[in-house]
C-alpha cells in the first residue's frame, strides 16, 4: 500500500492571518536531507480566509496525490474544516502537522523552529504513508423507529418523529400512556396527538423479548398483549421507560403522594389539620422533594391545612425552585431542618409525633401531624431493567440507564442505535423528559437519515482462527459494536456500528483484530520519524495525545504561545486506549527516550475506556521497566482535558528534563 | 441651607463641646441651623420602640412636625437618633395608614405631620450641601499627610434603601472624603465597616464582649494603618471608642490603647480656629499632644 | 424542646403584622456580621425569627437577647431576603412588653415626665463651660408642650395601661 | 438554503452568541441543513466556558468544560455556519418572515486574541435571515457589590469563576502564585443568587456543583489543605454530585450558613464569621482565601438583544424563552449548567426548525 501511494506536503505560511516564520523552502531541503520522501512539496494559502474552500482538493487533483500532509495549524482549527477545505477527500487522506502552535508559537528560535518542523513533517509522512484509503459503503436502513415506554418522553420522542414523516412502534408496557404524568396538560395532549396519528402503531402491554441486529436495521421480537408474538424491523430505538416511584407505607397515619392527592380532589373537607411531609432530597430525591413543597403550600394556601415539611437542604434548583419554596414560606408552610441522623415517627393513638433536631435552633422538636406523607427515591423501573437487558445497556450505579460520562449526554448510550430519553436516564421532571425525547428523536431521525447509513471503517475483522473468544474485545467496546454469536461463542464486529476507535484491537491479548485506521504501525513510524532531527539537548521525547484532549490541550498550549520543549515531539492518535504496552515497547526499541501518553481523564473517554487502559497499558510498562532496572520515568501516562493548555505545557517540560530525580507522580 | 438642629441627648448632655463645634462650624460654612423648640427624645431604639409601633411613630412625628412647621429639615449628628427619626420618616411618609394613624395620634396636641420635610445626617450636609471645596477652604490643610481613620456610623448607612445617603450602599466614602478634604491621609483597615458597639443595649447588657468586639477592631487599626486618630460622626461612636480605650487598658493593665477620637466638626473646628476649649474639651483618651501639633 | 401548642402557628400574628419575616430561609448571614452574636448570652436573630415562626411563645418570652441588639442594622442591609430581622427584633420586645409589663424599659418614666432619658435639662452646666450660653430648646423648657405631648401618649394603650409608673 | 434575489448575503437563522449555547444551536441548525450566521461580540467562540478549567481528580468529576471544546471542533466542519466574530449585531428589523440584521465590529474586545474559529469583518454587514436565535449568555454576579465580602478589596477574596482561571493557569500545581498553596480556603455559596430583596429569587444552579467540584479539586491537589464550604442548602445535582460529596465530606467541611461578614486586614489573609456548629455565631476563623461562589445574572447584552427582537416576559430580567421565529436558548433564559444550555440550545434550534420548515425544504424532509 505505501510504496503505492502518492504523498505530498502541502504548507502555509499564515493560518487566520498569523505568520509560521518558518522557511519552508529551507525546510523542505531539511526533510529530504533526513530521510523523508514525498510526491509534492508546495504551498497553499491560509486556510482560514475565506476563499480558501476546496483548495486543498484542487491540489491533490491536480497533483495526483493520494494524501497529504498539511504542515499548517491544528487539526483542532482546520481538521475539522476539511469537508469545506478539500471536499471529498477523505479524513484518513490527510494528516495535520501543527507548525503553528507546536513550532511557531513554542519556540522563539528559528533554527529549533525549523528542526521541530522537520521532525513534526516527517512524522506527518510517516503517518500517512501508512493509512490506507478506504471505500465507504452504504447499507439500507430500516424507516421505522422503535420508542420503548409510552411516558413524557416516550410521547415526545413518537409525536415528533411522526411529525417529520416516521413511521413509529411506540411500546408501552402498562395499559395506557403517559405514565404517572397522564394527567399533566401537556402529557394529555400527547396522548391524543400520538393516538389519532396513523404514523404510529401503540402496542400496549407489550414488552421487548429479543433484539437482532445494529444501528439501522434492528429487528425487535414483541410480545405483546395477551401474549402474541410479533416481530418489527426499526432503524433506531429510543428507550424512554422512565423511573419508577416505589409504593411507601400506605398504612395511616403514612399516605403516599397519590392517595393524598385523591383524597384532597374528592373530599378536601376531610383531611386532617396537620399534615407532615418527610422529604429529605438526600433520601427521597430531588424531584419528590420538590413535589413535597408544591403539595404542602396547595394545601396550606387553598385548603388552610397546617403542613410541615421535614427536610434538610431545601431543593431550589429550577426556574421554580426558589419561587416555590417562598411561596410555602409564604403560605405558612413550617420548614423543620433535622440534622444528619432525620427524623423518628412515633405513632400513637392513630397519630404520628415526628421527632428529630433542629439544626437551626439546635433544639429537639416533637411535632404531631395527623397525616404523614412519603414517598420513596425513585428507582429504576421495570420496564427500564428489562430493556437494559435485553439492549445489552448498563445500569448506572445509581440506577439509571443513561451513562455518568459525560460524552454519551444526554441521549447516547453504550450500544450505537439505541438512545435514550427522559427519566430513564436521569430523574427528570416532566418538561426535561419531554425535551429528553425530543432530543433523543431528532438523533433517531438522523440515524434514519434519507434511507441508507454510511460505514465508515470497511474491513476491520476478528481473525477467527487466532480469536481465543475471551470477549474482551465484547466488554470493551464503547458502542457495543462488538457482539457475540449465541451459538459459536466468538464475537463480530458490526461494520455499522464500530466507531474506529481501536481500543478493542489493542486490547485483543491475541491481536486478532485487523485493519485499523491508525494502526499501531503508523504510531510506530511516528516513533522512527520524530527521532530526527536529533534535538541538541535533553532525551527525544514523544508525547501520543489523544485527539480529543491532550492533543488539543497541545495544540491550545502553542496557541498561548507557552513554551513546549524542542524535545517533546507531540503526535495525535485517534484514542489513547490504543497505545497498548507493545506500542510502547516498540517505540523505545526504535530509540524514543520518553513515551508520555496523554489522554482523557480517567472516565471521561468517549471511548469510555480508552482513558483507563492507557493508564493501565502504561503502569504495565513502568512496572517491567522498573524489575528490569531501568528508568521506570521514560513511560508516564497523564490525563489532560482539551481546556489544560497549561498543565501539558507543565508536563511537557517536567518530560524533557534529563535526569532521574523525576519523583513527582507520574500517572 | 437652613437646618434644624437635632441634638439629641448625649451629645448635648456628654459631650457639649461637639454640639458648640457644630453650632460653630456649620453657620461658618453657610449652614444656617435654627433651634427646634419642644423636641423630645428622637425616640431611642431602646424606649418607645421597644415598646410600641404607633408611640415610637407618633413621637418621630412630634419632632419632624417641629422642623416641617419652620420649613427646614433635620440636621442630625447622633446615628441613632438619626436612625430612629430617618426610619420613622421613611415608614410614616410610605404607608398611608401609618400617616393617618400618626395624625389621629398628634390631633390632641394641636400639631400634624404631613411628611413635607425630612431627616439629614451631618455628613449628608457636609458633603452633599456644604461641598468639600468650601471645607477644603474653610480648613487650610491644617492636616496635611496626617494619618486618620474613620469609623462609619452604622446608623447612617443601614438599611441603606431607607437612611442611606451614600451613592454605594455598604462602601460608603463620604466621611473618609470628608476628612481628606482636611487635608489628612486617611487609612484603610480590615475592620473599617465594623460597628464600634457602643450603641444598643449590647455593651450594656455585655460589656465584656462589647469591649472584645471593640478591641479587634481598635487592633485592626493599630497594626494596619498610622493612624493618628479616628474620626467619627456620630456621639455614640465618639463616646464608646474614646471610653473602650480607657477600659481596656484598665483591664490589660496597659496603656496600649491611646488613640485620640474625635467628632468630624471638631477636627473642622479646630482647624477654622475655634477655641479648643469650647469644641474638644471632653475626652478620655488625651488628645491635646494631637491639637497642639497640628492646630496649636 | 419544639412543640406546637395550640395556638403556636398563629402567634407570628401577635407579633407583627408584617410578612416579610416569613421568607426567612435561614442562611445565617443576619447573624454572622451581628455584633452582639457575641454576648453571652449571643443575640442570634435567625433562630428568634425561627422562633416566632415556629410559635416558641414561652421560650420567647423568656429570652433576654432581644434587648441586646445594638440597633446598628447591619442585618436588615446584608439580608437577602429582605426579612428585616432589626424591625423583628424591635417587634418581638414590643410583644414581650404586651405579654410582659416587667419588660417595660424603666426609662418610660422619665420619657413620659420629661421627654428625655438623659438629664439633658441639667446639662446646662457642663455646656456653659465649654462656651454655649443658652438654654436648650427641649420639651421641658415648654410645660405646655410636654403636657399635650404626654396627652398624646397616654392615647397609646400600653401606656396607659402602666400609667401607674409616673405616680399619678 | 438562501434566499434568492439580490446580492444581500442571507443565512436561515441568525444566532446571537457562540458561547456553549450558541454553538450547539449553530450545530443543530446546521445538521438538518440550514444555514446560521453566528454572530459572537469576543474574537473567539466559547464564552464563558472556555474559561473554565478542568475538575478531574483522579477520575473525570463531570464538570463538562471539556465539551465546549468538542463541539467547537465539530462546528469547525459545518460548511453552512458563518461565523463572525469581534462582531455584534447593531439593528434588526423586520418585514413579514425577514429580518434585516445589521453586524458590525464589536467595541471593548480584546483585539490582541486572533480570531481562530471565523472572520472578523472590519465594516458593517447586512444580512437577511428568517429565523433568530438569541444565546447570549449571563453575567458573573459583581461581588464588589457585597462589601461585606471584602471582593475587589483584597486579592485574597477570589469567585469562583477566578479560582477556574488559576487551576487552568497553574495545572497540577494547583493554587500557587509564588508564595505556595493557601492553607486554608473557604467557600461562600449563594454570593447573588436567593436574594428577594435584590430581585434575584433564583437559585443560579450550578454554584454548589461549582464550589463542591473546586473544593474537590483543590483537596486532591493538596490533601492538607483545610477547606471549608459554607452554604445555605446544598443542591446536590446533578446526580453524580450527590455520591462526589458523600466522598469529599471527610476532606472538607460542609458547614450550614453563610458568613455575613469577610474582614480582610491589610496583611493579607481574611477572617470570616459566620455561623457555627452549635447554631452561634463563630469567633472569628482566619483562612488565606475566601471563595465566593458568584452566581449568574442577566447580561446587558441580553436586556438590550431581547428589547431588540422583542422578547419580553422573562423572570428575574432574563429573556423569555421566545417562540418562533424569535428564540433564545441557554444561560439568557435562566441560569444553566453546561450539558443543561446545550440541550435546550438544541431544542430551540429544533422549535425553529419545525417552525420554519413549514414554508421551506428542510434536509431529510
Amino acid at each position: 500500500m505505501a510504496e503505492m501511494q502518492k504523498i505530498g506536503v502541502l504548507y502555509s505560511n499564515s493560518v487566520g492571518g498569523r505568520p509560521l516564520n518558518v522557511d519552508f523552502k529551507k525546510l523542505e531541503k531539511l526533510i529530504a536531507g533526513d530521510g523523508g520522501s514525498f510526491a509534492y512539496y508546495g504551498e497553499v494559502p491560509d486556510l482560514l480566509v475565506e476563499g480558501s474552500e476546496g483548495r486543498l482538493a484542487e491540489v491533490m487533483k491536480s497533483r495526483g496525490l493520494d494524501g497529504i500532509v498539511l504542515a499548517a495549524g491544528s487539526a483542532r482549527t482546520l481538521g475539522e474544516r476539511l469537508p469545506i477545505l478539500a471536499p471529498g477527500v477523505g479524513r484518513e487522506q490527510v494528516t495535520f502537522v501543527n507548525i503553528l502552535d507546536h513550532c511557531t508559537g513554542a519556540h522563539e528560535d528559528a533554527a529549533v523552529r525549523e528542526r521541530k518542523a522537520c521532525a513534526l513533517v516527517r512524522m506527518g509522512l510517516a503517518r500517512q504513508r501508512v493509512m490506507s484509503t478506504i471505500e465507504k459503503d452504504k447499507l439500507e436502513v430500516f424507516d421505522a423507529v422503535a420508542v420503548v415506554g409510552a411516558g413524557p418522553a416516550g410521547l415526545s420522542a413518537a409525536s415528533w418523529l411522526a411529525d417529520r414523516g416516521r413511521k413509529v412502534v411506540l411500546l408501552e408496557s402498562g395499559n395506557g400512556l403517559g405514565g404517572m404524568a397522564s394527567c399533566e396538560k401537556d402529557v394529555a395532549a400527547l396522548i391524543s396527538k400520538v393516538e389519532a396519528s396513523d404514523a404510529v402503531e401503540v402496542l400496549k402491554e407489550a414488552r421487548i423479548e429479543e433484539v437482532r441486529g445494529n444501528k439501522g436495521s434492528f429487528t425487535l421480537s414483541i410480545v405483546k398483549q395477551g401474549g402474541k408474538r410479533v416481530e418489527r424491523e426499526v432503524g433506531a430505538i429510543v428507550v424512554s421507560t422512565g423511573l419508577a416511584y416505589p409504593p411507601g407505607n400506605e398504612e395511616e397515619p403514612w399516605i403516599s403522594y397519590a392517595k393524598l392527592d385523591k383524597r384532597r380532589r374528592e373530599a378536601p373537607g376531610d383531611l386532617p389539620e396537620n399534615l407532615g411531609f418527610i422529604a429529605d432530597p438526600e433520601v427521597v430525591g430531588e424531584l419528590v422533594a420538590q413535589h413535597a413543597i408544591t403539595v404542602a403550600t396547595g394545601l396550606a394556601a387553598d385548603h388552610g391545612k397546617h403542613s410541615f415539611i421535614f427536610m434538610g437542604d431545601v431543593p431550589v434548583r429550577g426556574e421554580s425552585g426558589q419561587s416555590n419554596y417562598e411561596a410555602a414560606l409564604m403560605a405558612g408552610v413550617r420548614f423543620f431542618r433535622p440534622d444528619a441522623r432525620g427524623v423518628k415517627v412515633e405513632v400513637k393513638d392513630a397519630k404520628a409525633i415526628v421527632k428529630g433536631l433542629d439544626i437551626i435552633l439546635k433544639q429537639d422538636f416533637a411535632i404531631t401531624c395527623d397525616l404523614i406523607v412519603t414517598g420513596e427515591r425513585p428507582r429504576v423501573s421495570d420496564g427500564s431493567r428489562q430493556a437494559a437487558e435485553v439492549l445489552r445497556l448498563a445500569v448506572e450505579d445509581d440506577a439509571f440507564l443513561q451513562p455518568g460520562n459525560i460524552t454519551y449526554l444526554p441521549t447516547y448510550t453504550t450500544r450505537q442505535g439505541v438512545l435514550i430519553a427522559g427519566a430513564a436516564g436521569t430523574e427528570a421532571p416532566t418538561p426535561l423528559a419531554m425535551r429528553g425525547g425530543r432530543l433523543a428523536a431528532i438523533e433517531a431521525d438522523a440515524i434514519l437519515g434519507e434511507g441508507t447509513i454510511s460505514i465508515g471503517a470497511g474491513d476491520v475483522e476478528i481473525d477467527q482462527a487466532a480469536c481465543a473468544a475471551c470477549l474482551t474485545c465484547f466488554r470493551i467496546c464503547p458502542v457495543g459494536a462488538i457482539g457475540v454469536s449465541v451459538d459459536r461463542k466468538v464475537p463480530r464486529i458490526s461494520d455499522v456500528d464500530c466507531r474506529d476507535c481501536g481500543i478493542c484491537a489493542a486490547a485483543c491479548p491475541q491481536r486478532a483484530i485487523k485493519n485499523f485506521l491508525t494502526p499501531e504501525l503508523a504510531i510506530l513510524e511516528m516513533g522512527r520519524a520524530c527521532l530526527k532531527p536529533a534535538p541538541p539537548d535533553g532525551p527525544v521525547v514523544l508525547a501520543l495525545c489523544c485527539a480529543r484532549s491532550g492533543y488539543a490541550a497541545a495544540d491550545a498550549a502553542g496557541e498561548l504561545g507557552l513554551p513546549i520543549p524542542e524535545n517533546v515531539r507531540v503526535a495525535r492518535v485517534p484514542c489513547a486506549g490504543i497505545v497498548s504496552t507493545n506500542v510502547i515497547f516498540g517505540l523505545l526499541n526504535l530509540g524514543v527516550d520518553r513515551v508520555m501518553v496523554v489522554g482523557c481523564p480517567i472516565d471521561n473517554c468517549q471511548n469510555k475506556h480508552g482513558s483507563n487502559l492507557a493508564r493501565r497499558w502504561v503502569e504495565t510498562c513502568r512496572d517491567l521497566i522498573a524489575n528490569l532496572g531501568g528508568d521506570a520515568n521514560s513511560v508516564s501516562f497523564h490525563p489532560i482535558a482539551s481546556n489544560m493548555p497549561h498543565l501539558f505545557a507543565q508536563r511537557a517540560a517536567e518530560a524533557a528534563r534529563r535526569g532521574k530525580d523525576d519523583s513527582r507522580r507520574p500517572s | 441651607m437652613k437646618y434644624g438642629l437635632f441634638p439629641g441627648c448625649n451629645m448635648p448632655a456628654i459631650r457639649p463641646d461637639v454640639e458648640h463645634a457644630i453650632r460653630l462650624t456649620m453657620p461658618a460654612l453657610g449652614a444656617e441651623l435654627v433651634d427646634l423648640e419642644g423636641y423630645v427624645c428622637c425616640p431611642a431604639f431602646g424606649t418607645f420602640p421597644s415598646m410600641d409601633e404607633d408611640a415610637k411613630l407618633a413621637v418621630n412625628a412630634w419632632n419632624l412636625s417641629i422642623g416641617e412647621e419652620k420649613g427646614v429639615d433635620l440636621m442630625v449628628e447622633c446615628g441613632s437618633c438619626f436612625s430612629s427619626l430617618k426610619m420613622g420618616h421613611e415608614h410614616i411618609c410610605h404607608s398611608e395608614a401609618k400617616m393617618k394613624r400618626v395624625a389621629e395620634l398628634l390631633e390632641v396636641t394641636g400639631k400634624k405631620y404631613e411628611g413635607k420635610n425630612t431627616v439629614k445626617h451631618i455628613t449628608d450636609v457636609l458633603y452633599h450641601d456644604v461641598g468639600l471645596d468650601r471645607i477644603r477652604k474653610a480648613a487650610k490643610d491644617r492636616y496635611k499627610g496626617v494619618h486618620m481613620v474613620v469609623q462609619y456610623p452604622c446608623h447612617t448607612l443601614y438599611p441603606s434603601a431607607q437612611v442611606g445617603f451614600e451613592e454605594t450602599p455598604g462602601k460608603p466614602r463620604i466621611l473618609a472624603d470628608l476628612v481628606e478634604a482636611l487635608g489628612a491621609t486617611v487609612d484603610h483597615y480590615g475592620c473599617e465597616y465594623q460597628c464600634c458597639g457602643g450603641a444598643g443595649g449590647f455593651h450594656r447588657a455585655a460589656h465584656e464582649p462589647a469591649m472584645e468586639f471593640a478591641r479587634s477592631k481598635l487592633d485592626s487599626i493599630r497594626n494596619e494603618t498610622k493612624a493618628e486618630a479616628i474620626v467619627v460622626s456620630c456621639i455614640t461612636c465618639l463616646m464608646f471608642l474614646d471610653k473602650v480605650q480607657k477600659d481596656l487598658n484598665e483591664a490589660d493593665g496597659s496603656e496600649k490603647y491611646a488613640i485620640p477620637v474625635f467628632d468630624y466638626n471638631q477636627l473642622l473646628a479646630l482647624s477654622m480656629g475655634f477655641p479648643r476649649d469650647q469644641v474638644a474639651s471632653i475626652a478620655f483618651v488625651d488628645r491635646s499632644d494631637f491639637i497642639s501639633k497640628y492646630t496649636g | 424542646m419544639i412543640a406546637l401548642g395550640e395556638n403556636s402557628l398563629e402567634m407570628y400574628k401577635d407579633v407583627s403584622q408584617e410578612e416579610d419575616f416569613k421568607f426567612c430561609m435561614t442562611c445565617g448571614i443576619c447573624i454572622a456580621g451581628c455584633p452582639a452574636s457575641r454576648a453571652d448570652p449571643p443575640l442570634l436573630i435567625r433562630n428568634l425569627v425561627r422562633k416566632v415562626i415556629l410559635g416558641q411563645e414561652d421560650d420567647l418570652l423568656n429570652d433576654d437577647t432581644p434587648w441586646t441588639c445594638v440597633t446598628c442594622s447591619r442585618c436588615e442591609e446584608v439580608c437577602p431576603q429582605d426579612v428585616k430581622p432589626f424591625e423583628m427584633g424591635l417587634a418581638i420586645r414590643q410583644w414581650q412588653c404586651k405579654n410582659d409589663e416587667t419588660r417595660l424599659p424603666p426609662s418610660l418614666v422619665e420619657l413620659y415626665k420629661r421627654g428625655y432619658t438623659q438629664a439633658v435639662d441639667k446639662s446646662q452646666e457642663l455646656r456653659a463651660q465649654v462656651g454655649m450660653k443658652d438654654k436648650l430648646p427641649t420639651i421641658t423648657e415648654y410645660p405646655d408642650l410636654l403636657e399635650k405631648y404626654q396627652k398624646m401618649l397616654m392615647q397609646i394603650e400600653i401606656i396607659k395601661a402602666n400609667d401607674y409608673m409616673f405616680g399619678g | 438554503m438562501t434566499i434568492s434575489g439580490g446580492s444581500q448575503p442571507s443565512a436561515d437563522v441568525l444566532i446571537v452568541g457562540g458561547g456553549v449555547a450558541g454553538i450547539a444551536a449553530a450545530q443543530a441548525l446546521a445538521d438538518r441543513g440550514l444555514d446560521v450566521l453566528l454572530v459572537e461580540k469576543q474574537r473567539r467562540l466559547g464564552g464563558k466556558a472556555a474559561e473554565l478549567a478542568c475538575m478531574a481528580t483522579q477520575q473525570c468529576r463531570r464538570c463538562s468544560a471539556c465539551l465546549l471544546e468538542d463541539a467547537i471542533q465539530a462546528l469547525q466542519g459545518t460548511r453552512s455556519v458563518r461565523i463572525r466574530l469581534g462582531t455584534v449585531v447593531e439593528e434588526a428589523s423586520r418585514t413579514g418572515d425577514t429580518f434585516q440584521i445589521t453586524v458590525g465590529p464589536a467595541k471593548d474586545v480584546d483585539t490582541r486574541v486572533t480570531p481562530l474559529h471565523g472572520v472578523t469583518p472590519k465594516s458593517q454587514e447586512r444580512w437577511k435571515v428568517s429565523g433568530v436565535i438569541l444565546c447570549t449568555g449571563f453575567d458573573v454576579f459583581d461581588a464588589s457589590t457585597r462589601p461585606f465580602l471584602g471582593y475587589g478589596r483584597s486579592k485574597d477574596v477570589i469567585t469562583t469563576l477566578e479560582l477556574d482561571h488559576i487551576l487552568a493557569r497553574n495545572g497540577d500545581r494547583g493554587w500557587d502564585e509564588g508564595s505556595g498553596p493557601p492553607s486554608k480556603v473557604a467557600f461562600v455559596q449563594c454570593v447573588g443568587s436567593r436574594e428577594r430583596k435584590a430581585g434575584r429569587g433564583y437559585c443560579s444552579q450550578v454554584c454548589c456543583s461549582v464550589s463542591l467540584r473546586l473544593a474537590g479539586k483543590l483537596a486532591f491537589l493538596h490533601p492538607e489543605m483545610e477547606i471549608v464550604v459554607h452554604y445555605i442548602d446544598l443542591q446536590l445535582q446533578p446526580r453524580s454530585v450527590r455520591s462526589y460529596h458523600a466522598s469529599l465530606t471527610k476532606k472538607v467541611v460542609f458547614q450550614q450558613g453563610v458568613p455575613g461578614e469577610i474582614i480582610t486586614p491589610n496583611e493579607g489573609g481574611v477572617i470570616i464569621r459566620s455561623v457555627a456548629e452549635d447554631g452561634t455565631a463563630v469567633e472569628p476563623v482566619s483562612f488565606d482565601k475566601a471563595v465566593l461562589a458568584v452566581g449568574m445574572v442577566p447580561s446587558k447584552e441580553t436586556q438590550k438583544l431581547g428589547d431588540m427582537f422583542g422578547l419580553k416576559g422573562g423572570r428575574f430580567g432574563f429573556v423569555s424563552a421566545g417562540a418562533p421565529p424569535v428564540l433564545a436558548a441557554g444561560t439568557c433564559v435562566f441560569p444553566r449548567d453546561i450539558p443543561g444550555s446545550i440541550d435546550d440550545a438544541r431544542d430551540a434550534a429544533d422549535r425553529l426548525i419545525r417552525a420554519i420548515s413549514g414554508n421551506k425544504e428542510v434536509a431529510h424532509g
